[in-house]
């Protein structure tokens, strides 16, 4: 029932949304969040806007990886729809990088289901953001010792 | 049990691959290599590129056939064995 | 900075978000909740599902009183942008009722700020919905306790 | 506190509007009506409509010119006071 997409392209949230909710009158409430490529300073550098992002995955596991954390989601609350869309390969800032959008009979649901999907997403899928300085060199992003917290709440 | 040799496919991602140089190689470990972290190991004294890959142990995660894994986890012949630094996706 | 819109209409979730990320490289994080009619049964009257909402609200107070909890909001957590379209009068099973859509440097504060929004525009905004049953007839909806235990969890 | 009229703009919503019958009326309370509270006495004595409405007082909310307020809040001349049920939006 779920949607997983892992893509080089962008998505539109607007379509993926209808989608979800198209032809349906049990969902009370839908959650989405957007991650997009933020124009920050490099993590080692920080006087040097990012360029760019690069997204490396694992493809032969992230599908399937996605695919448990969706399950997971799934047994933990009652869902009338959920889509994940994970983008790799290089993206600019401002392009989005992942959407999460989950369809449930009541808002806590969705909100909490929303929430659960992005921090597991961020800990237990195999990508990898590189960072692309001005110079061209780049920078791996470390595992933030936060995110961890964030997914083990759940 | 049976000291076979085991035919394996070692996958490395992020700055593993780099330090490594390959993303993915076949090798086939000595039979006294018998879990993931072993394998680590061993691979870390084949040349001056593992070393440096591997040198950093405890940021190392890994894989095998698709599932994380853990460093206690035995291999079996023909496994594929991923190793790469903690998830940054999201 | 924030958009707040009290209308009878239809809302494009889609282009709502794109507005709020347009042209811009310092969002990190989107997050957007969508409360859509249920056709559930009537609270009063569990073997007959609802025909219709009807919100009524409090014309003189209604944007205040959003305005007021989108500060709060905005007080707690670095916010990029807050876009809150709520609908007024009567509406079918599986339309749209109302629309929260925060942007944040950062995930946490975009979810934070999106669940926050939607508990307190439950508990503190002047809408009422009255729920239109097969025969005609109306009940109006009884606030949930669960609904006070939300907004007061922040 | 000097006993003076007050003329106030009094509004219903939801289930109190439909027991009143209309959704707003221009009322002058008499000088001992202060607060509120007060007021809500005051209008349930007018008529068996207003007694209906606020027959369940603890499930009836005010605003006082468009913000939320207490019973106890004190009117003064020209106040918009508006009642209704618990809020049930979003």
């Amino acid at each position: 029932m779920a949607k997983i997409l892992v893509q080089t392209g962008d998505f539109d949230v607007g379509a993926e949304i209808a989608v979800l909710t198209a032809g349906r009158t049990d969902i009370g409430g839908l959650g989405c969040f957007v991650g997009i490529v933020r124009e920050d300073k490099a993590h080692d550098a920080p006087d040097r806007p990012i360029q760019a992002l690069t997204l490396e995955h694992y493809p032969a596991m992230t599908a399937r990886a996605i695919g448990r954390i969706v399950e997971e989601a799934e047994r933990r609350w009652s869902l009338l729809g959920c889509t994940v869309i994970h983008r790799v390969g290089r993206m600019l800032p401002g392009e989005n990088i992942v959407l999460v959008a989950t369809a449930a009979p009541h808002r806590q649901a969705a909100l909490d289901s929303t929430a659960f999907l992005i921090d597991w997403l961020k800990t237990k899928a195999p990508f990898w953001k590189r960072e692309e300085l001005p110079d061209g060199a780049g920078a791996w992003v470390e595992a933030r010792a936060e995110d961890d917290a964030a997914a083990a709440r759940w | 049990m049976a000291a076979v040799t085991k035919p394996l496919t070692v996958l490395y991602f992020a700055w593993l691959r780099e330090r490594v140089g390959v993303s993915e190689e076949t090798l086939t470990p000595p039979p006294e290599v018998r879990t993931v972290a072993e394998l680590a190991v061993w691979l870390a004294g084949l040349d001056e590129r593992h070393a440096a890959a591997f040198k950093d142990r405890k940021t190392v995660r890994c894989a095998v056939n698709q599932e994380f894994a853990d460093p206690s986890t035995v291999l079996s012949p023909g496994d594929e064995v991923a190793f790469f630094p903690p998830v940054t996706g999201g």
